[in-house]
């Protein structure tokens, strides 16, 4: 790294220079008003002082030491990193989207409405539920908002008492950290030597406490639970209600309908399986969809359609029995445009060949790397693939170490150590926008970080040799947490 | 579609074609692409999808101009609606910088050696959020405003290890419906309170307050301060970030934690989202906080570098003992608010506050002119005030609106015949004084 | 302004502030900025300079919003006016590329090392405009279609050592135009042949043709070839490459020297400009080809680059005797171009040009039967015609307008009461329908 | 560089697959027409098929290979490398500019050629001058342009004799070439010892055969020529008129007004001085501005003002004896928005502050930097500064390697070689839009060059060691002409 190169490490508090500025605010145009009393007012605002030109070049150049689906294989598993449609951006950015406010009367934002009350239908039918809200902010919310309905029902049918949540031990930490927030107690379900749900343990845990349980399907294994239907079953004759996270539908789009195999509420990660870029971490959307019976319980507001034959007319309501708000607004619409251009721009052909194609390209690398690393199900898989690196670990290779000896290569890493129940884990998801000559790539040098393994193990304990830093010290972080920048160094 | 030969449809976004399905087919040992799927129960596979059949980009984005050419937007409107979100100034080199693929088509650093970028402006964000509130500890940025609050109570109570939590009057109806819809599950008990001389019974978790208030305007921090301490309760307050920009900040006045809605620096109003939730507390509380956090550290070298921090409080960790459930925020938007943030500068940022005051001031000078409008509420108030009106507020509004105007928010169910007005640096001079002049139409 | 402390304007976009122009100058052994520009006969130092005062962005960006929403543009009207410039499809990827601040904010590649990118994007253009033409070379684009033509014009005597050029008068009038102005102060002598059986004469250089021509049609270039061929003359020939989608290039039917507008592929329309012109010739003439071309070499370690290459041709090296003076030329509408081309690729190519096809077929099939109406030209067109009207096209075009329609072109000035209408693959059926509509209330 | 980074380096006719397509076209909504004859169709269309997310990922990794602003300091000399503003591509971008088409009738883009006036009045201006085109593409067109007003000013006065231009020899390339395409004889003028135009040779080329002299002001020495009102005035009385190329404005907006000086005709770069961004070589604009004598000569068209107090209207006209059409349309309008957009954001004071930082900018680092590199004169710079390298060149680093070695320091090379008039010439120019803290990392990296020179002189030879390719070799490019991609490799 150049001294310049180092100069763009320096934050901007540290680049500032008083009376330098970084925007020209236009000189008050009405006559000035009496300023509230001095004690009303802060004294100094620590901010940075920092011309244009050198914010656009320090975040450029930030940038670029980032990886990313525009730039770089990107194969977090749990992540779908597919490629973002640009088109999408510019349609959330059109100014008769992004210029309206929320609290304007439905009468004034017919448009935005149409699109919403649209995106419901297609969530609805591609769900095979019954209906939707499009209001939780994120797949987390999501499930939040599910739980509670669940939760809610069981209340209000006098059951509420059911305060038992079943997780499979594979789930995202989101469902069991959801159930929680809720109020439940979580009771973890192992996963059988296949993969699926163990059905014994379930049904010794379908007790009359039981409310129900979130099911992530395909699982975090990058699995078809083979016994979906039966465990679906199981928990309904127990009086509970069953969760569907639908994170993970990008490996079923067009193949099969969650409301098809017993489900009664679910969530959709519209950033995800639709497609919103993932922005550094957001925004996303969880819209959730629900079987008739949950609902009145659906998070406000709903979009709903009145009148018909070109004279529709929509409106934000309240349902029956609503859970309440999540958020002050009604979701995150620029998302939910986005998840609507891809929408109609895939159309039905275009969604069943994502799942296709993502499996394929799943499967394709699980048949590659099955030689050199260890899968430990004798199946095929769906649009994921988790394999182990526990036959590079005996010689003195981890998991982490394969993952950032592969940005080395130029690949972002998998997921590590996800789902918890496979040692070292690397849980590969490559998506469907993907080509076969990248997947080639890919095992290619998967294949070359086994080598290593035997020949110079040190080469990966040390990775990554060739980003922007070195391998970092999160001990450290978390021991002495420096959070932001203090004028004195903190 | 003209697009294939033959029924193939071939998307632009997959590069796989048949030929290429057939070879990977190929080395699986597979005849068809249902090979694959053979784990759905067959009964349910390959339903009928009613989705319209794919669609020409040409087309779509016609289609979608036209959608959004029908409402009405602040750009071709002048609007003086608030509550919560604000049409603000937004430099335009917000969007070409967020928008770049590096940092728009990344995910959360979980590999921070490869995310440089997008954690060092996460940790760019947290100063500039601490510096404006007055703050110690920062994370990268919630849902949005109200869920930020909710959960910023949720903490108080962890916090505590109480279980009430009490809510002012002047909090957004809104915000408290969400804390409302966070702290119920939980065992929670969620109490408003007037006020005006608040007063916390026993075993009170926090003291939760909106500043400006709902209503625009300036509550005692000061004050609730006080009432809380007595509880041995947090003052939690919900904050409007261009406010700080010349008001004292919620720390300096004693608050243990503070959220915001980060919208109205950098963000575009997008009919409710996304937006970004500002969350900021003492350090003391930090390993009590919800969200990601970015920390400083050095790698192996010993250079300077970030990464995500005290990740043993989130749910990939923790799971069901997390601080919350949060896993996907709104960094993007953390970041669009970043780059805005550094743009205006301690220069701008106190010219947007000074600019939405002497404007708001100046129409209230004007509105309280008319003959049949008044301001009901007394004391300071920075860009939005309560006017109330000589009719209803939505009949006005759709005669405002004949006059290219968006009028302010109808609260008359709160306060009869009331609108919350607000003004930014948006709205000129000749827009307000066109609001005061349609507005003296219905003067009696 | 507000801005600054005092009378002193701080801009945004400079740095330095009084502070530091005080220590650089004290560095300088200097006590003001005066004395830096003392070369300067005093009488006219600091002349009154008569501009308006510095203007924030949020107002000059209303400003600017007003008046571009005052011009009558093809999002919001249904638009079929070409004659050279056209309203096309661009794919939503072009704008985030192209402005990517790293092709955006460089210039031309003297630092091959450092502009890799831009060098390997051009030459990607390159090879995509000499496939698209049919040609063996082509450099990295000229200022736009009709100085290409012209530079062509006099590349075509430079090669032939000869003086006079025959210019087709089916060739756009315009384009005739500035070959003048380029032909003449060199001495060069321009004529203009009856596109039916041209004859050149003895001692021509080149004989330059349209294609399709400036009315629509295509022009019979293999007769065109044997023409030129028989006199020791080049053909030079002006295509669209829109119509290269479908049509025979230019390179197969014997053209020596070919270049086009690049607009209709990548490029808004924008009033005039900027657009790209493209220039291509046979190989054997390259060292007479004006403008930056780029060529791909290895570095000191044998891995593959690109550089600019044959720069002994240019104005930088060869000054006087350089084969043109053009310097700065639009490298950023060739990258915009050479994206659009990767993105509609083969297929997409061939689908815009039939879409025009069919649907400029279908338009002049409606229109050729409403009473009053005819075509007079007769011949294979492309995606324009000229259409025979019963009253003036001035006329008719004011109130297509009232319709949303921007009507053709009015050439009523060559062919009585014609216009020259061009329908690409933006116009929808509808539209074309509305417009044959709308002609009809003139019918008789 | 990873294999990954090198997968990038394939181009897109070798990445190339055939069916995949990068865009989907409607169907055709009108009834299918009758083809034409086969025998005018073509048989095949070579171009690549390549699915949108490569497209995006290729375009994105190849700009990451380049220096630019809003990366890199750029202190290339002559091409004023400013800080470009975003706002001014925000204009351009404005629908009703962008999607005006330039044959429209006068009546439908009356906000467009308000703009064209307003820009032609506000050039006028800061020129000095009576009367402005916005028609040229670019300097070099405009000089042609302005070149051509000279020729035929003279051939209408019937003095067609005079084909004699005089260009000092340290003039920008494009100068005796555009002389030379306008069909003029070309004699280059010496530099005197102190940068100045040598009066005395110039006085011997006062002869009557002198059509007049093209000067660039600063000079491309980045020197204010001392006797400039004394050049105009002996060319005057010679019966010639005087060009300035305005290319280096940067140095003198507000400063000085060049009508003032003398000159009869001059262009601007709109895209150096008023910022377009340069786009890797263009788009730029050229306007010409002119005294009285000139005006009825102004390439077609210009915008006329009709009409007044909040009436006016806008035309497009062709002066009355117009050297003709340089283009089909009417100039750049891009760059005019953004050149308009500029002016006005700056206003009055700061367009004067161009000049004063740009000036002092190029001083402070003239000051720094002449301990260690020859600077030839013993005076001022104005916005730019020439150094040679011949003291390094001494020690083995030529002028070329210095360059070279700046792009390992993160720092654009200076325009090397050029003016032709030194040896070993670095000619820098900082602009204003850079920092102090910038300019002293950039000197820090010139001194290091120096003190390398003495030490290892291999380093700089061998640079650049760090860029993604290593020294080009540029005359195997010109030898074997390598163009474009051919299938059998060319
Ligand atoms: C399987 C699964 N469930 C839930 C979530 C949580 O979704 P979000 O991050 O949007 O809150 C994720 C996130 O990636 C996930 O992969
Ligand atoms: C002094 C000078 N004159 C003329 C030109 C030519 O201008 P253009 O490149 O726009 O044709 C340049 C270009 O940079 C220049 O620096």
């Amino acid at each position: 790294m150049t001294a310049r190169q180092e100069d763009f490490r320096r934050l901007l508090m540290e680049r500032s220079v008083p009376g330098r500025v970084g925007a020209i605010l236009p000189t008050p145009d009405v006559p000035l008003q009496k300023l509230p009393d001095e004690s009303l007012l802060r004294k100094d605002l620590d901010m940075p002082e920092v011309p244009e030109p050198e914010v656009v070049r320090y975040f450029t150049n930030l940038s670029q030491l980032n990886f990313s689906i525009d730039t770089h294989f990107y194969p977090l598993g749990s992540c779908t990193m597919k490629y973002n449609p640009k088109v999408n951006d510019e349609v959330a950015f059109l100014p008769g989207f992004a210029g309206i406010h929320p609290l304007q009367p439905d009468y004034q934002v017919q448009g935005a409405l149409k699109l919403m009350s649209l995106v419901q239908d297609y969530l609805v039918e591609i769900t095979g539920m019954a209906a939707s809200s499009l209001a939780p902010l994120a797949g987390a919310q999501g499930e939040l908002c599910g739980i509670l309905m669940i939760q809610k029902r069981h209340q209000e049918r006098g059951e509420g008492h059911r305060l038992k949540m079943l997780v499979p031990d594979s789930a995202h930490g989101t469902n069991p950290a959801s159930a929680a927030m809720a109020g439940f107690r979580v009771v973890s379900i192992p996963t059988d030597g296949r993969g699926n749900c163990d059905l014994e343990a379930l049904k010794k845990e379908a007790t009359p406490d039981l409310a129900g349980m979130m099911i992530t399907l395909p699982s975090t294994l990058g699995l078809f639970d083979q016994g979906i239907v039966e465990v679906c079953r199981v928990i309904h004759e127990a009086g509970g209600l069953v969760y569907a996270d639908g994170a993970n539908m990008n490996a079923l789009l067009g193949q099969v309908k969650m409301g098809d195999l017993g489900f009664d509420v679910m969530h959709l990660n519209l950033h995800k399986t639709f497609s919103t870029p993932h922005g550094g971490g957001g925004p996303g959307a969880g819209p959730v969809c629900v079987q008739p019976v949950l609902q009145p319980y659906l998070p406000a507001p709903v979009v709903e359609r009145r009148g018909a034959d070109g004279r529709e007319t929509y409106t934000l309501v309240t349902p029956e029995k609503t859970i309440g708000k999540v958020a002050a607004s009604h979701g995150n619409f620029g998302v939910l445009a986005r998840a609507y251009t891809y929408i109609r721009t895939l159309g039905d052909a275009g969604l069943r060949q994502v799942s296709e194609n993502a499996v394929l390209n799943a499967n394709y690398l699980l048949e590659r790397l099955r030689k050199r690393y260890h899968f430990p199900f004798d199946r095929r898989c769906m649009h994921e693939v988790v394999l182990s690196a526990d036959w590079q670990k005996e010689k003195g290779v981890r998991g982490l170490d394969a993952a950032k000896r592969l940005l080395d290569y130029g690949f972002h890493a998998p997921t590590m150590y996800f789902p918890l129940t496979v040692a070292e884990a690397l849980l590969i998801e490559p998506t469907e926008t993907e080509s076969k000559e990248t997947l080639d790539l890919f095992v290619e040098a998967m294949n070359a970080i086994d080598r290593e393994a035997g020949e110079a193990p040190e080469l990966a304990q040390g990775a990554p040799h060739t980003t922007p830093v070195r391998r970092l010290d999160e001990a450290r972080a978390a021991r002495r947490p420096d959070l932001r920048w203090q004028r004195d160094g903190g | 579609m003209q697009n294939g030969g033959g029924d193939h449809f071939q998307s632009h976004y997959m590069p796989n074609t048949p030929h290429e399905r057939a070879e990977m087919l190929g080395v699986l040992g597979l005849d068809s692409i249902d090979d694959l799927f053979t784990d759905i129960p067959s009964e349910h596979r390959n339903p009928p999808l009613n989705i319209p059949p794919p669609m020409s980009e040409l087309e779509l984005r016609a289609e979608l101009q036209a959608m959004a050419a029908s409402n009405y937007d602040a750009g071709s409107y002048a609007s003086f609606l608030g509550g919560g979100v604000y049409n603000h100034f937004i430099p335009s080199i917000v969007r070409p910088l967020m928008t770049r693929g590096e940092f728009l088509t990344s995910y959360t650093p979980y590999q921070a050696e490869a995310s440089q970028g997008t954690l060092q402006a996460a940790y760019e964000f947290q100063t500039m959020v601490c510096n404006l509130m007055g703050m110690e500890a920062a994370n990268d940025g919630m849902y949005e405003g109200a869920s930020s609050l909710a959960e910023a109570a949720l903490m108080a109570c962890r916090v505590t290890k109480r279980e009430d939590i009490y809510i002012l009057d002047t909090v957004s109806p809104t915000y408290r419906q969400v804390v409302e819809t966070y702290a119920r599950p939980q065992g929670l008990r969620v109490h408003v309170l007037e006020a005006g001389r608040p007063r916390l019974a026993e075993g009170a978790a926090c003291l939760v307050a909106q500043y400006p208030n709902y209503f625009g305007y300036i509550e005692d921090l000061a004050a609730h301060k006080v009432a809380a301490q007595e509880r041995g309760a947090l003052l939690v307050v919900s904050a409007d970030p261009v406010a700080m920009g010349m008001f004292r900040p919620p720390g300096e006045l004693g608050a243990d934690i503070v959220t915001g809605e980060g919208q109205a620096i950098g963000v575009p109003m997008s009919f409710g989202g996304p937006y970004i939730g500002l969350f900021a507390s003492r350090k003391e509380y930090l390993r009590q906080m919800p969200g990601r956090i970015v920390g400083r550290t050095v790698d192996a070298q010993g250079k300077t570098g970030y990464t995500l921090t005290l990740q043993t409080r989130e749910q990939h960790i923790r799971r069901e003992r997390a601080t919350s459930n949060i896993c996907t925020s709104q960094a993007l938007l953390a970041l669009a608010s970043a780059i805005t943030m550094a743009a205006l500068g301690k220069r701008g940022l106190r010219q947007v506050a000074e600019l939405c005051y002497h404007k708001a001031h100046y129409a209230a000078s004007l509105i309280g002119r008319i003959a049949g409008y008044s301001l009901p509420i007394k004391g300071v108030f920075f860009k939005e005030m309560v006017v109330q009106c000589p009719a209803s507020p939505s009949v006005i509004n759709r005669r405002l609106l004949e006059s290219g105007v968006i009028g302010g928010l109808d609260i008359s169910h709160i306060m009869p015949r009331c609108m919350l007005l607000c003004v930014t640096e948006m709205n000129s001079r000749q827009e307000i004084e066109a609001l005061a002049g349609a507005l003296s139409e219905f003067s009696r």
